[in-house]
Parts: structure tokens; C-alpha cells; sequence
């Protein structure tokens, strides 16, 4: 151990790049690490220092396959019902429905670059999978994705889409056979296939180089909505509001204002239905995990968690599957730390009015994980300054019958009365 | 190198290598199906043969475990097994063969009031444990854990995988404290029915490192024993093939321990065995033009 | 008679432009005639005179709102297969999902201009109810929407859409309860309430100026096409593909390349099952009217009709609801007259297998209407030239279960197996 | 002007308005529920004192029809009522008042073998027909048509709606054939519970147009009749009230024609009224100040 420390010009470069101050590091199987240094090596190559001009292929292609650049549209009505500007960044419009294709593209071209030939992906709700499946079509890569069966089972039009974009799907029958059973099978995959197989990691999270590569596809976001509201409003906002479940399409939406001081930048987590946790049974009513969470490793790095005292992870519950997951990204968990980032969460009530009022205020019906930062808009506006951009994440399609469900068991005063059937 | 190796000269468990060769390590969850049955396990493996013993702490989410393991955990798990009471059957534990822990680094990290691994590495010392097993933990994360266990002189045994090489391998090779578990294959734990080209590559490729060396990941019959060592390893490690044992016999039940103890003798068996082998060749290689002894 | 025909001066400037060719007019209850002229006078000023920069604000909020422009994307694996160059339109991009929205919104912004209060639509298997529903919640317009109780019950999903954007959806029981009766009694609505109402017609149907308005505001995508294909391929297309129900995606993508004679147009309807029509049942079993339709006047217009001999109109059928409609665009009918646009026609099948096929080599899940196009290309793409356009006019989630269902009847070579839930 | 009025006498609808004024004129669905059924209600409404007929040629897309007439057109339609048997029927109908068709402009240019209005008009003349009325043919588009019903002398009847006005009323006005089908209200056919504002405003709108008015859209009863009649018009039409009837008794019933024929005694009751009402105000007017002769 003497000659580690002894050992600091090869070993300090990359040890201060794989933390966000004492988040991140690498804690996967030794097995894993070679690739993660091939993958390292590949990041700096590739992604930073455009080889091969990678980065031009990345940007091409997520102009013409992907629809980039979503639009910063003005929201009319919220800025009328909050009384100041709301902009909202339309990553509802990128293919496939949400801004996890910014990512899976990135990932599978990177893939690609780096001459593997498979590329496997956890996904929870089906979104991650769903945009790894279509970026493997596009760019002929076969693929697998792995999925809780519990999630098979209640996701099928994500199954059936990845079936179609021509993805082989794992069912994992682990567990609650949901997202963390799927990403730890994935690992296990991946463990064994490492030498030609690239893991789609589906958020800023896993081991480094993950949540600096995975951010860096995603802070397309930020780039282009820091041009796009200089243009629009003739300066820089007052705030950023985004959900945060891994916290890809938060860091995407942040990253080029974290050096702009003056822009306040708001994680909103899901709350749930309460933001207490069950030690007993280890269950957590929420996936309030940068509010509420303490450090600890899971998944490959070191970041904030839901956990019970001894170390066990906990089941994180939310009505809105894409934030349902106990983990956080290592640099929100620093981001926060250090301030750069205020935490917020809002509960599973207050995230289903939100998705409503945006739907039948501005005829966007929005993924219910975006919904979680449209209800802290509604709850906070007043401290959000007189500009506020709020990350659009994805659509709600997918959500319809998750929000009817919820919807019929509560008394929301934003939900319109859906029973035409019977007239 | 020879200052390194007299460093590691108080570690039990490299003597327990060392003054059994070739060893058998085996491996069981603690609490699967409880902690009563565990303790019962371990002395009837113990009786069986094994050189050293380790003890799975679980955790919810063994991402280096194959199916047979992770159900070994869960059921650990539903039963109620705790670090606290873990330990507690550690501190109860007698056994010949020095004991081991393994388990992921977030729990031992959480033991105690704050995230920290110093709470942890006491408690195991105190409670007569001889090292840790972290499959999670690679050596570039392992200061910290690695400082702690230096100071209770507890050994942090590091895993060894097909696909480290390079600088890496010469870096852990040199540091390896007890002996280098040699990852048999790539993939998860889980007993298989042979023994992979990924373990005759590996040991080849160790054998110019003069460390103790055990091969894990699917050793589950004698004979896989036997060929493992007759290849250059110094013990094996079994895990999966005794938690389907366990997994077969069902909890409080006296068969249990005795499949154990039986399975634990047929392995001991192969694996001296196997080193007879070995001793075969290499004496024949002696005889043969000249070794390249260091 | 002889009154209206010694009035040249002020009747023939409107007259010429009422028809094309013999197509067009306005064959509508007189009650709804002044309407149509405010509407005509209204399309002059602000469509085309661009009066109060209506049509900035259009497409501002196209951009913004819709997220135009979208792509024209090359299709390595097609172009590959294909051995000519394919290039994608990607109106499956659209907010919404499809090319409708260009329509939906042009048209309620126009009324908004025209100082209309309420928005009327029909619908068939939702998709224009749904863009019209979203425009309306948009620019905060009242908004119904009629829908044949048939469609309302086997399309839950979009009628959840519309009333998630805040439009009542009013189930017409008469007929088969499709999209014929939904039209009709739209067009009821309309002489109702006709002085504060504007009915959003959703295709390139029905009374002047609607064919007009609507392919005006739907050209945008071959004017975009037709600009991205220079830059990108360096020359107009040697072929522009598109599918025709009413026909807007149609006119929309060829609009801008009628003038381009070097451009052969492909309008490709459903085939259906078969292309015979039954004359005692009145049911065609396919909906391929530009190919076998005959003259006559449905919804306002004289166009080409599947019809029986004695002029009743017969209940069309295809796997694709949106093409499923026994009229089809006056222009369209005109122009393929004229030899201008050449008809075309796919089965079910081929449709089915050509949405699996882009779904699989490309990542991109077509609706089932755009498939028809993209079947053409399988069939015929040794005429198209070596360098081709197909639009893809929407994205084909809406389209999961009914090719679910329509794959399990057949045996298709593109089709992937689904069969993951029992694994 | 009066040079066409005078064209305009020759037309029977024209003359059976004036002569029986004021003028009911009913409507039912040919082929509801059987062209045989039609058949016997004809002739009922005929005896019920009915001063105009007007028989609808079902389509299958009547997008100017209430529910009420809507239901009657599908219960034709699958009765099997094609053009061709409709002209049948008209053939064998003999009734003192002069007989319309109306219905849709795609059943009219689709009789015969090509698109064109003229083989419909022919056959329509020969069976002895004295008019059409066409729901979805505006002025605008009417000039075929009406060359063909010039040509074989009958009417081809415009319909004014609540929102013709300015310079295309006073088109349509000029080239009044039979009479002007004033529609009492925005909206579709259909029985009403009253007469409309629209109704009187119309009807006073209209008022400066010598030609025969008569309001259809809505009057269901003998009192809607007069009070019609009473503000200014020449006949009403009644349509969805009779539909119901038949609606209510059902096919092949006896009943049914009776409660046609006497649900015409009725409105033509009233009709008669509101005209000696109208009479009474009128004289009690030209007794009063001076009226306003041209
Ligand atoms: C639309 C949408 N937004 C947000 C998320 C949360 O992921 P992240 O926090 O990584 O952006 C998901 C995950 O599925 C998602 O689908
Ligand atoms: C995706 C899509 N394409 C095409 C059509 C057909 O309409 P049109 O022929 O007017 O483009 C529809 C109609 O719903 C549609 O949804």
C-alpha cells in the first residue's frame, strides 16, 4: 500500500478525475476495471478531444436521427399563472421520448468507436431500454437489456418496443424484479462479457468514467438552453428547475450554468408519499435520495442513498418509475454538498396535478418524472427569481395509465374528468 | 519483496495456506437460513477440512453473485441477519481454520455511527476474525479499508480476475495480503461443471508471482480441486456448490451439516490430490533438463 | 342562373380558386356558406398576405411549440438495402407525434385571428383530435372533439390525451361509429354554431379554402425537405414517397416539389386485404381511392370516392386507421389526373412488415400510416431513382397493439417474436 | 322581377304554395321502413291535406339531418331504397299534391352510368316529379343542375339559412325556384319544442322578397304552424315530426298512416289559423296609419 502512495504521478491524474470531491471513485469487481480504464481512455479520446471526430458524428447524428435541438419554448400560461417567465426545455421531443437518448446514442456510438460488438442496458420503466434498443437499431449493434420481470410485466409497451427495435429482453426475476435487480444482473452480464461487450449505464451513475461520460452527452441540454434563453430573453435565467432520479437529465440541464453563479439550480427528487423510511422493513415511501439520503456506495460509486442504518439498500417507491431508484449521481451528491445545487423534493400528489395542469394549460403532456419539477414550480415559484427554465425531461404517453390509476384514488384538483366511455 | 513477504509472515491466514498446502477454502452466507444453522456449518466444515472458512455478511445487493449466492443472501436477509448479530456469531465461532469475512464495501462502511471502515475492521478483530474479502472493492479504492486492517492486522484479501493484467496485476500482485483470490473465470460465482481455460491461463500467467494463490468462481467436485491445483494453485475456494447443498437440505436440518462436512472432505481430498500431481511433475521436471528456480 | 354567370368581375377570382381542375368546391349546407367565405377571406389576409404576421407567429410557434424544423435523415441500413440513397423525413417528431399538428395549430391559431371562441374537430383514431387538442390548450381555446363511439372505445388512449388537454370528446353512436359519422356530425356541430365556431378540419379535405389552408400549413415539411435534401444530398430527390389518407402528409411533403419536374411524387394508399369493392355490403376493403375511386362529392367536395354505383359511400378498411377514410384530398385527385402525382397502393401486409422492418433497421417505430410508404419502397424502390424521400408522417407508439394483434394473425418475415413475459 | 316571376308560373310546387295557401308541405324517408310503407304514408299525408311533398332519397352521409331523419335514412338504406326503386315507387304514386325529391348532391350525379347531374333530372321528370331540393348544394355550385331541371321544367329549391344575408341573399332571392326553403334556425332537422327568434327574424329579413317562403328546420305541431304562418311565411315544412310517428308505429302498421294523415290535419289546421291571423293584423294594419307600399 506503501508504494500506491508512493506511487503519485501515474496514480494522482486519474484518481482526482474519478471523484466529485469524496463522491464517485470505481467500487465494482476487479474484473470490470480493465474496461473501465479502456473506457477511460476511450471518454478522453473520443468524447474530449474529438478523435476521429466523434463528438461531429454524436452531434450529427442526434440532429438528424435524434431531433436535436429540442426547442426552449415560453410557457403563455404558466408565466401567466406564475406571474413571471417560464421557459421550458423540450426534451419531451427528442426520439423516442425523453432526453435518455442524448445519452444511449452517445454511449452506443462511443461503443462502436471502441470496436466492441454487444451492448447490454438495465432499464427500470423502459425508458433507458427503450432508447439504448432504438440507438443499437440505428447504429446495427446487437443488444440486450436487462428488466425486472415485475417491470416486464407492468411495462409491456416498452417490452414490445424494445422487441421491435430488434433488442433481445432479460427478464430478471431477482428481487422485487425491479430497476435495482436489473442494473445488478447487468453488472453481472457485463462482468462476464466485459472484453466485447459496452454496459449502456442508463444515468450519471455507476463507476467513473460513467457520470462525467453520461453528463457530457446530456449537457447538450444546457448548452443549448443557455444560448436559446439568452436569445429568447436577452439574458441568463434566474433559475433551472429539473427532477432528479439518477440525475442525467439534471446534470444535462445544469452543467453549463454551474459556472454561472447567479443561475440557482433546483434537483427535484420524487417525495413520494412520504419522505420518511421504514428501517424495519427497509422500504422508503419516496426517492428523496439527495434530500434525505446519507453517503454510502452502490452501484460502482459513492454518492448519497437511501439506506437503513446497517448498510442495506432500501426500496425506494415513487409514482413515477423513472425516479424510483435509491441511488443519486456522485456529482449531484457533491453539487449539493457544496451548495452549487438546493435539493427539493415533491410528493407523488403534488407531481400527478402538475402533469394535469401542464397538460390542459399548454397541451404538452409531460413524463410524470418531469412532472416532479413542474409541481416544485407550482410549490416555489415565488423563490425562483423572474426566469425560470424547467427541464421538460419527457413525454407522459407512457405514463397514461399510471396517472389514470393514480388519479381515480385521489382527489386532485387539476384532474379533468376522464369517463367518456359511458355517455 | 522478501521484506513484503515477512510483513505478511503474522497473517494467519497466508500460514494457514502455507502449513496446509494445497488448502481448501469454503465458503457459506451467514444467517442462510439462520444463524443458528450457520454456526452448526461452519463447525462441520471446519471438521470436514477446510483450511480457512468464509463467512458471506449479506448484502441487498450482491452485483458479484451468481443466482446461487444471491438467493443464499436473500434468504440471509429475510431471516434477519444483521452485522450486529453477525459478528455476534463470530465472537461464538470456535473453529481450527481461521475465518474470513466477505462482504460488500457499503456495509463496511455503514457499520457504526458514520460512513467509515475503521468501526468495522475493530469489531472484526475483535470478534477473532483473520481478514476481509471485498468484491466490490478494487485495489485503486482500497486505502482506506487497507490502513484500517493494517492496524488490527486483520489480512485484505484482494480478487485477481482473467482480465487483470499489465501493471495492474503487478501492482496487486505485489501488494496481496494473505493470498490473491484468482477469479476462475469471468462472470459471477456459481458452481460449474468444469474448470474453465480462463483458470490454466490465469495461474499460468501468476505463476512467476510468488504469492499464495487461490482459485474461486464455479469449483464445485473433487475432481475440479484436483485439476486446479495439479495447474499451480496453492488452495481452492468453494462456495456456490455448499450453498446448494444448504439450499437442498432446508433449515435445523442435521443432514445439512453433514453433506457439508462430507462435500468439504471430497474437496479437501481432490485437492491434495491434485498436489500429489504436481509434486509428480514437478519432480519429474527436476529430473528433466533444469527448472527455472528464482 | 344567368345572374350569377353575367357577375364575372366578382365571382370568377374566388371560382378559379374554389376547385382544382374539376375537384374542390363547396358542397356544403348553405347555412355554412358565409363561413366559408370569412374563412376564405381570412386564409387570404393572414395565410397567404401574411396580415398581423400571422404566419411568423405560426411558425414561431411551430418551432417553439411543435418543435420544427425536423429532420431529413439518411437511412444508412435502408439506403444500404435498398442500394440508392434514402432519405427520412422525420415528421414522427413532431409534438405529438405526427405531421397533424402543423395543421391543427395553424388552423386554431387562425381562428384565434378570426376571433373565433370555440374549436371543433372530428377524429378518427385520434391523432388529429389529439394535435387539435393540444393547439387548443395551447392558445387556451375551447376545444371538442367528435369521435365515432367505435374508435372512442378501441383508441382509450387518445380520447385519455384530449381529455388530459382539456377538450370534451362527444362519442358518436350513429352508422359504424367511425370516422364518416365523427366528420358528419362535426359538420352538424358546425351549421349550429357556426358564427362563433371554427371546425379544424384534419386533412386536405372537406369545402374551400379547407384543401388549400390545410396544405398550406402543411407544405412546410417539403419546404423543409426540399431545402435539407439540397444540402445534404446536393440535389432535388429523384422521388418523393409519401402515404395518402385524406392526403395533408401527402400535399404537405409535395407541395414544394409539384414545380420540380424531375421529381416523380408517389401517393401511396392502403390496399387493405384486397382492392375489390363489395357492392351489396357497400364495404371497400381497402382504402385505396386515388387508384380505384370514382367522382363524386363527400364532406364538401368533389373528389374521387369509394362509392357503389348508385352513389353511396362504402365503409373503407385498413390495418392503418388514419388512411382508413373512403375520400381522399381534391388536389391529390386533381394532380393525379393530371399525371403530376402517381397513385399507389400496399396491403396490410406489406404495411405491417414495412413497420417492422424501419422499426428494426433503424430504430425509428413508424405509425402504421407512414408504413405504407415505407412499403412502397420495398416494393417499387427499383423506380424511385438512386436518391429518395420518404416522409415518415408519425411515429408509430399510438400503433403497438393493433400490430400486435394484426402480427399474430400472419406470418411476416419482419416481424420479431414478443413472446418475452413467459420466460 | 317579373318577368321571372312569370317564368316561375309554370312551376306546379309554385302554384300548389299559392293556390293552398297558406301551404303545409311534409316531408318523410323514402323506403321507411319499406318503400311499400312510403307508399300508404304518402298517400296519407296527401289526404291529411299536404300542399307539397317532399320525399327523401336516402344517403348514406346526410350531414344536414338531425338524429330523427338520420334514423330514417339507415332504416331505408337497409330496407334495400336505391335510386332505381325509388323512382319505382314515384312512378305509382298518384296524389293531388305535386311531389319533391330531396336529397343528397352525390345520389343525383351518380344516377346513371357517369358522373352527371342530367340522367337523375330526366328520370325524375318522367316519373313526374316537380322539384329537388339538395341540403349540400349551395348556390355556388348549382348551375349544373339547375340547367337540367330548367330544361325539363322542374324546381330546383334553394334553401335560406339564418345566415345567408347581404349581397348572397339577394342572389339567391332573385333566382327563387318554387319557393324559398327558409331553414327556421342554425343547426340540423329535427322536431323543436318552439319556433325560433330566428324564425321571425328571418322571416322579417325576408319580408321584402315577393317570393313564396316556406319554413322548415324544427315545427313540429299545429301551433308552431301558426305562429309561423302568422309572422310571414308562405307554408311550413314539416319533416322530423312525421319521421317520429312513423318511427313510433313501426313498420306495416295501419296506425301509422292514420297518425300521419291526421298529424297533417293538425299542422294544416294551424297553418290556416296563423294565416287568418295574419289577415286580421294585416287589414287591422291597412286600416292603421299608411303601410309602406312599394
Ligand atoms: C422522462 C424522464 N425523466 C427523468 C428520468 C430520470 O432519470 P435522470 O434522473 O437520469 O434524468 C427518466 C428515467 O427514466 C425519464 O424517463
Ligand atoms: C401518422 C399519420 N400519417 C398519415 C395520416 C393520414 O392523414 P393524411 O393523409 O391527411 O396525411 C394520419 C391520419 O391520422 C396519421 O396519423
Amino acid at each position: 500500500m506503501s508504494e500506491t502512495e508512493s506511487n503519485p504521478p501515474a496514480e494522482e491524474e486519474p484518481n482526482r478525475e474519478r471523484t466529485f470531491g469524496d463522491y464517485g471513485g470505481q467500487y465494482v469487481p476487479e474484473a470490470l476495471m480493465p474496461a473501465l480504464q479502456e473506457l477511460e481512455d476511450a471518454y478522453q479520446r473520443y468524447v474530449l478531444d474529438n478523435e476521429d471526430g466523434f463528438m461531429d458524428e454524436f452531434r450529427e447524428r442526434m440532429r438528424d436521427f435524434g431531433g436535436r435541438p429540442t426547442p426552449l419554448q415560453r410557457a403563455d400560461r404558466l408565466s401567466e399563472r406564475y406571474d413571471r417567465e417560464i421557459y421550458l426545455k423540450r426534451e419531451d421531443l427528442v426520439h423516442g421520448g425523453a432526453h435518455k437518448l442524448n445519452n444511449a446514442l452517445g454511449q452506443v456510438l462511443l461503443a462502436k468507436y471502441m470496436g466492441k460488438e454487444r451492448i447490454i442496458a438495465e432499464t427500470g420503466a423502459g425508458q433507458h431500454g427503450t432508447a439504448t434498443a432504438m440507438a443499437a437499431a440505428h447504429l446495427d449493434m446487437p443488444c440486450e437489456i436487462y428488466m425486472g420481470r415485475t417491470d416486464v410485466n407492468r411495462q409491456r409497451p416498452n417490452v414490445y418496443r424494445m422487441r421491435m427495435n430488434g433488442a433481445e429482453v432479460n427478464p430478471v426475476d431477482a428481487g422485487s424484479g425491479t430497476l435495482k435487480e436489473a442494473i445488478n444482473e447487468t453488472m453481472r452480464d457485463w462482468a462476464t462479457t466485459v472484453e466485447r461487450t459496452h454496459y449502456v449505464i442508463g444515468s450519471i451513475v455507476g463507476p467513473h468514467p460513467f457520470p462525467r461520460l453520461v453528463r457530457d452527452f446530456q449537457s447538450v441540454i444546457s448548452a443549448e438552453a443557455r444560448d436559446q434563453i439568452q436569445e429568447q430573453a436577452g439574458r441568463l435565467p434566474d433559475s433551472v428547475v429539473a427532477c432528479a432520479g439518477g440525475g442525467s437529465n439534471t446534470m444535462g440541464a445544469f452543467h453549463e450554468f454551474v459556472p454561472d453563479s447567479s443561475v440557482d439550480l433546483y434537483a427535484v427528487e420524487a417525495g413520494g408519499s412520504s419522505l420518511e423510511i421504514d428501517q424495519d422493513e427497509g422500504l422508503a415511501p419516496n426517492s428523496a435520495t439527495l434530500s434525505t439520503g446519507t453517503d454510502g456506495v452502490l452501484h460502482g460509486a459513492m454518492t448519497k442513498l437511501l439506506q437503513t442504518t446497517d448498510g442495506q439498500i432500501v426500496e425506494s417507491h415513487s409514482v413515477s418509475a423513472g425516479l424510483d431508484y435509491a441511488g443519486v449521481g456522485p456529482e449531484l451528491s457533491h453539487l449539493v454538498d457544496t451548495g452549487r445545487v438546493t435539493p427539493a423534493s415533491v410528493d407523488d400528489d403534488a407531481a400527478l396535478n402538475a402533469f394535469h395542469r401542464l397538460s390542459n394549460l399548454e397541451g404538452i403532456i409531460p413524463a410524470l418524472e418531469s412532472s416532479h419539477a413542474l409541481g416544485f414550480l407550482e410549490e416555489a415559484h415565488e423563490e425562483l427569481g423572474d426566469l425560470v427554465v424547467v427541464n421538460v425531461s419527457g413525454r407522459g404517453d407512457k405514463d397514461l395509465e399510471t396517472v389514470l390509476e393514480e388519479t381515480e384514488k385521489r382527489d386532485l384538483d387539476a384532474a379533468p374528468d376522464v369517463e367518456v366511455f359511458d355517455r | 519483496m522478501s521484506g513484503e513477504q515477512t510483513a505478511t509472515i503474522d497473517s494467519d491466514i497466508e500460514a494457514a495456506i502455507r502449513e496446509n498446502h494445497p488448502a481448501l477454502i469454503t465458503y457459506i452466507t451467514a444467517g442462510d437460513p439462520s444463524l443458528e444453522d450457520t454456526k452448526e456449518y461452519v463447525e462441520a466444515l471446519d471438521r470436514g477440512g477446510s483450511d480457512l472458512i468464509e463467512l458471506g455478511l449479506p448484502f441487498s445487493e450482491p452485483i458479484a453473485e451468481g443466482p446461487t449466492i444471491q438467493a443464499a443472501i436473500n434468504r440471509a436477509l429475510d431471516a434477519g441477519t444483521t452485522p450486529a448479530r453477525f459478528f455476534d456469531l463470530v465472537d461464538e465461532l470456535e473453529t481450527d481454520a481461521p475465518l474470513l469475512v466477505m462482504t460488500y464495501y457499503n456495509m463496511i462502511l455503514q457499520y457504526g455511527s458514520e460512513p467509515d471502515v475503521r468501526p468495522f475492521v475493530e469489531r472484526a478483530a475483535d470478534a477473532g476474525l483473520s481478514g476481509i474479502i471485498v468484491p466490490d472493492l478494487p485495489a485503486e479504492e482500497a486505502d482506506p479499508l487497507r490502513d484500517a486492517c493494517d492496524d488490527h492486522g486483520l489480512d485484505l484479501v484482494f480478487i485477481v480476475a482473467p482480465t487483470t493484467a499489465g501493471e495492474r496485476l503487478d501492482r496487486i500482485m505485489s501488494q496481496v495480503s494473505g493470498f490473491a483470490y484468482v477469479q476462475a473465470r469471468l462472470g459471477t460465482t456459481g458452481a460449474r461443471a468444469d474448470v474453465s481455460n480462463a483458470t490454466h491461463d490465469s495461474l499460468t500467467r501468476l505463476s512467476a508471482y510468488d504469492v499464495p494463490k487461490a482459485v474461486g468462481f464455479g469449483v464445485s467436485e473433487g475432481d475440479h480441486a484436483a485439476e486446479i491445483i495439479e495447474a499451480g494453485a496453492d488452495g481452492v475456494i468453494v462456495g456456490s456448490a455448499l450453498v446448494d447443498l444448504i439450499a437442498e437440505h432446508g433449515t435445523g436440518d442435521a443432514p445439512a451439516a453433514a453433506a457439508l462436512e462430507s462435500k468439504a472432505r471430497e474437496l479437501k481430498r481432490g485437492a491434495r490430490c491434485g498436489g500429489e500431481q504436481r509434486n509428480g511433475h514437478e519432480q519429474g521436471r527436476e529430473e528433466a533438463p533444469e527448472p527455472e528456480q528464482p
